[in-house]
């Protein structure tokens, strides 16, 4: 093996001062002593000297809601793919703390620039999650409309997406909505992304682009450790919440299987955007408990011990643990919810069902807002040529 | 109001004057675009006049550039990006193929994205490699983008304004050899032409000869030259690359029962090859001869010195149209 | 030595572990391609038995990859890259069309570019946005880079080994729509045509059907059907789109008379504009029609529930031959 | 005007640290306290804690040599474009210092990827300075047999070497000629690039792939202040060797016009890629004196105050002081030198001029190594063509 370990041997050349491997080790498992952690694997509650908040019962409350629905969707919608009724899935089990905790962060004036990945981004963002699955059946490329709910839609090159959050945010610089002061005015804007999206040229400029115009742009990313089979270690030799130092700007790494700390540090840094201060890198560490997609098979690439160590994380028992221990919920309130997913589960599947094809002749519409002769001439052909078939049937 | 006698670069930058006066969500954004006016200076004084939130000298990224740009249209601006030489529009491919040209037609119209691309194109100025490229066909092979090419000053002038006034992505190429080339007459008060449309910028009766950009000029020359032969040969500057503008185009090659197509891009799989298939596919018992392909060789552009022998000229452009006759 | 049955998956991931058993110097990388063998498991047990450092997984970057590659066949190594799919190529597309296809041009032939950039191409898998396209024209636009596809088993392990032999770089499109599809008898003691041969698939007398990768398929069942019409369909599949190798297909239609493209890539500028327009310009007294071109749509690719409308079928294309007929 | 400055107005959202441009400063004129340097601008010598060596009489002098050498070719050049011998040139003025002390600190195994302005690393590595002008004369693209002097040609689309560079270097692990100890074997890489490329995403994904397979690769970024029109401060907002920091490897900033300072600092990172330890960016912070190229006009954008304090800093005056002060060259040495240039100034003019243009036919050749039918065709049609005029003639 020619390659040599990072922090290998020491030659006796003039320092260039520790790698940061070294100062920093490398990732590890259970985040290292930078991970910012407000409610403990165990349910309990710790403090933090610089992100620590209250949070009232109804919050706490909200966010449990929104973690066990937003898991519904995803199950509902694996279980759909297997019956045939989605082409393919993207599982966000593990995941629905560092979304949702990212989503509730936001105000209405923001706008978010998800990957694939965000339902539960999508369902904060009060996205109807049938549209989701609209995407994944194949009907369209994404069914929402971004403006009702400033809410892009998804991207699947990996990393596109963030250079246009940070060319939104110059846009809302230049709309004079930021550092006004007034809540409802001043405006963030997130990108999300992965772990291995952080390899991506488009990534690493829409860094330079952002601190260069001190634009108002959270990049957060979900460090779930995989890249479909590719682990983090392949991405980046130090935690990749670090980064964001080598461009000048800060970065944090919160456990991401923590709703609460995601979501006082996603807060946090849109509020240093929308006061004028720009962008921050917030990592969420945490772990992609299913499959890459519906087609991915994990078994090919890692070990089912780690996935069991990380479902002692999990983000949603933490929190139900933690309301229960402290009276905050008891027995008909965690029903309610079990109803309230069962209910939502119930319309998805009906809704996907029922979800019509699309029209083959759609496919020629809106190539351009001003559509051109050429591609009419074409849609018209090709309506005629369907017509000789309905003709012979 | 009084016509005035203009350069390509000048026309351009006036219009993109033009189109920043009138509409405040017009941004440019670039490589030296602001205090240098770009390296060509198109976009002279402009920085000065309207401010450095208006006119962004960007970081050294294409992709970034247009990316950026991207999100600023999804916020309602208008960017019109500069790239600073053809060859070096590649780092930006993947946002302009997947992104740009793609999220009108993934949010099924809901996302507009009215952005300008605008790529100095074409050989003859002596560069170093990557600066005398000719990209059009990739960009016109993709779906969602529109493609246009300006020849003279007066177009440049008006087309800018239309490439920036319209709601879909425009590929802007400006022929760089002309931008201090010539000097024409712009009517300021005149009506343009729409957009999207080719010109017969020499009615003839004999071969009809299509250009775009730089190869404009030499198509003229060629018909002058064939004149004096008593060859009568119809040019037509495409204007518009996608969507090609076929009727003048058909009409005249019905007329004629000839055609030939000069451009600077390689031959194959040039525009040259779709003109040729559209053409042969709608006139195809009006052709006296199949149509003829006169462009760059296949192969890369190559050193400097040479370049006049890679890039059509007169002499190439007349031999087609001999070969023509021949058939 | 005995043949066996092989899927095209299994043909290319023969010919990978051939070649790199022949040749040390033959590199593998891309996003996936180690343990997991890659998406659609073509690199299957080539790192288990290769070495992680024969076999590399990358980080996700296809401009990194590519362009690592490069410095990697500069150092003397034969790398063969994987796209994961066709839409994910355009990061790369600067190194591709700047470095990769110009290396040996610059270098006047001092610094040759052996370099392999496998793409799973095409569509009909019921996939989200960018995972069916069809990407060729633009490669083929290109001089300095070759570019085949293959459109069976046997010829997946031949030809890929073929193209890791040759000392340019290959652009090396899969039908990934046939990946599992059907199985063909390989008998690896046989002796493969040359890489940049086109052939000759069902012999015809009233037209020539062009067809490459995933439409070869198509093509065949086309002329099945004709034949039960009594109409004699000649089947050439292309193999190589650049260069094209004309003289099989040129010589074909001065027998039939009549010629038919057939691509996945959009219409616009596709391989079938060249073909048209070369075939046009080499057979004009021997065509009885125009050639006609069926294929992709003039619109980005559509969602999968729609996307068997978008893709060339055995209607259209029966549907052009009689169209060429009836010319 | 709606961009925040960095470091403006502090907000009292919980922290996340100081921005790194709090910690070290924008870029300052002076390179800041991180500057390495052996050598003042005023010839005095001084020492550094890590990087200091001793260097003898006839190295000095040799430094000096190809500092003066390099300029000449370079005026040289500059002049010839003038007389219209060359389309354009891009003038290294100022920069001797950096490209000397880096191509010298070079082991003939190591291999370089410049750029489009290395002439004096082309020189270091003994490229004929005659081939570097026929590139920019336009009778070919780089004349030189890269496999000759372990140099390769140059690159004109910014940034797109550096990735080449880590894949060599990554071949060169798979060759094992990393590490053995060797000191014939040991081979480190070379990437040059400018402070404007350090931007595009190529740079940025060169630095992941050579971070995460730990590749003996030297990015040495000539930070010359500006990118023609851009200053530094566009693409970068806190000191430029701080970008490797979040890749997870050493990052220095050397002072560019100290060929000493930067001969040490290359030849330690250099050491540390061929003993395996991985990447290093070198900073070498500089300033380009003359125009981008031929064609540029500075004074459209930038203070001739600026470029006066920095000549001030020359890097061959600060040698002469050196040489002269210590006893180490006297007159008879320096007139020797001038001669030399002189007379190599005289062959490049003389050379240049004479440079033959290419056959026309030559643009068919090299397109492939295995020639096609195709193209053959091409070149036949075109020779035939062209003797329809011979004829003519
Ligand atoms: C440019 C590009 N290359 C490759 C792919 C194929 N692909 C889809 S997801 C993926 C892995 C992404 O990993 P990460 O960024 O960590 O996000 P995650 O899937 O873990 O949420 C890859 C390689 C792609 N979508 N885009
Ligand atoms: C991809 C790309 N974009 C644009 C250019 C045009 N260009 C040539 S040099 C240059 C500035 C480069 O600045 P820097 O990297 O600081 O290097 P310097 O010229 O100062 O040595 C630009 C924009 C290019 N060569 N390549
Ligand atoms: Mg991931
Ligand atoms: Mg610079």
């Amino acid at each position: 093996m020619t390659q040599q370990s990072p922090g290998g041997a020491q030659s006796d050349t003039p320092g260039f001062g520790p790698d940061l491997v070294e100062v920093f080790g490398p990732s590890q498992q259970d985040g290292g002593p930078e991970l910012i952690q407000l409610l403990t694997p165990e349910g309990e509650r710790v403090h933090h000297h610089e992100f620590d908040q209250d949070f009232s019962a109804e919050e706490l409350r909200g966010f449990y809601r929104d973690m066990v629905l937003t898991r519904r969707i995803d199950t509902e919608a694996t279980a759909l793919q297997r019956h045939g009724e989605l082409g393919i899935w993207a599982q966000l089990l593990g995941q629905e703390a560092a979304q949702i905790g990212a989503g509730r962060a936001l105000r209405p004036q923001d706008y978010v620039f998800p990957t694939y990945r965000e339902h539960g981004v999508a369902w904060c963002r009060g996205v109807d999650p049938l549209r989701l699955l609209g995407l994944f059946r194949g009907v369209d490329q994404g069914g929402w409309d971004p403006a009702a709910n400033n809410f892009a839609l998804y991207t699947i090159v990996i990393g596109a997406q963030t250079l246009h959050a940070t060319g939104y945010a110059m846009g809302v610089q230049r709309d004079g909505d930021v550092g006004t002061g007034d809540p409802d005015r001043d405006t963030a804007v997130v990108a999300h992304f992965g772990d291995g999206a952080s390899s991506q040229g488009d990534v690493n400029e829409a860094f330079i682009f952002a601190a260069s115009y001190n634009a108002p742009v959270v990049f957060f990313c979900q460090n779930n450790q995989w890249a479909i089979s590719e682990p983090i270690e392949r991405q980046s030799r130090i935690p990749l919440y670090q980064r964001a130092l080598g461009f000048g700007f800060p970065g944090v790494r919160v456990d991401g299987n923590d709703v609460l700390a995601t979501y006082a540090v996603t807060k946090a840094a849109l509020q240093r955007a929308r006061d004028g201060q720009g962008p921050t890198l917030v990592e969420a560490y945490t772990y992609r408990m299913g499959a890459h997609t519906t087609t991915d098979d994990p078994t090919r690439y890692r070990l089912s011990n780690d996935v069991e160590s990380w479902k002692l994380k999990d983000p949603i028992a933490r929190v139900e643990v933690y309301l229960r221990r402290n009276g905050l919920a008891d027995d008909d309130f965690l029903a309610s919810i079990q109803a309230e997913a069962d209910e939502l589960g119930h319309t998805l599947r009906e809704g996907c069902k029922s979800m019509p094809d699309p029209q083959a002749l759609s496919m020629f519409d809106h190539v351009y807002a001003e559509e051109t002769d050429e591609l009419r001439a074409q849609r018209e052909g090709y309506a005629a040529y369907l017509e000789t078939f309905e003709g012979s049937h | 109001m009084a016509t005035q006698k203009i350069t390509l670069a000048k026309g351009l930058n006036m219009g993109l004057r033009k189109a920043m006066e009138d509409d405040p969500k017009v941004l440019l954004m670039g490589e030296d675009v602001g205090k240098l006016g770009g390296v060509f200076r198109i976009t002279d004084g402009l920085q000065k006049d309207f401010g450095e939130d208006r006119v962004i000298d960007s970081p050294l990224a294409e992709s970034g550039i247009v990316g950026t740009a991207v999100g600023m249209a999804m916020r309602g601006y208008r960017p019109v990006v500069e790239i600073q030489f053809d060859g070096f529009v590649y780092p930006a491919y993947d946002q302009i193929v997947c992104q740009v040209a793609k999220i009108h037609f993934r949010s099924q119209g809901r996302v507009k994205m009215p952005m300008v691309i605008r790529i100095p194109f074409g050989g003859g100025i002596g560069a170093v490699e990557h600066h005398s490229e000719s990209p059009e066909a990739q960009f016109a092979h993709t779906p969602g983008l529109k493609v246009v090419a300006c020849s003279n000053p007066v177009d440049g002038y008006w087309m800018m304004q239309q490439a920036i006034a319209c709601d879909d992505p425009v590929i802007f190429l400006e022929p760089k050899r002309q931008y201090h080339a010539d000097k024409a007459e712009l009517d300021e008060s005149a009506t343009p032409e729409p957009l999207f449309t080719s010109r017969i910028v020499r009615a003839g009766t004999d071969l009809t000869l299509l250009a775009y950009g730089p190869t404009v000029k030499t198509a003229m020359k060629a018909a002058e030259a064939a004149a004096t032969e008593g060859r009568s040969i119809e040019v037509i500057d495409l204007r518009t690359l996608s969507p090609l503008d076929m009727a003048p185009v058909l009409d005249s090659v019905r007329r004629t029962g000839r055609a030939v197509v000069t451009h600077e891009a390689h031959v194959n799989l040039g525009l040259g090859a779709e003109l040729s298939a559209r053409i042969t596919e709608e006139c195809f018992y009006s052709l006296e001869a199949p149509v003829l392909r006169v462009g760059g060789f296949d192969t890369p552009y190559p050193p400097s010195r040479i370049e006049e022998d890679f890039l059509p000229d007169l002499d190439r452009v007349l031999d087609a149209v001999d070969r023509s006759w021949e058939f």
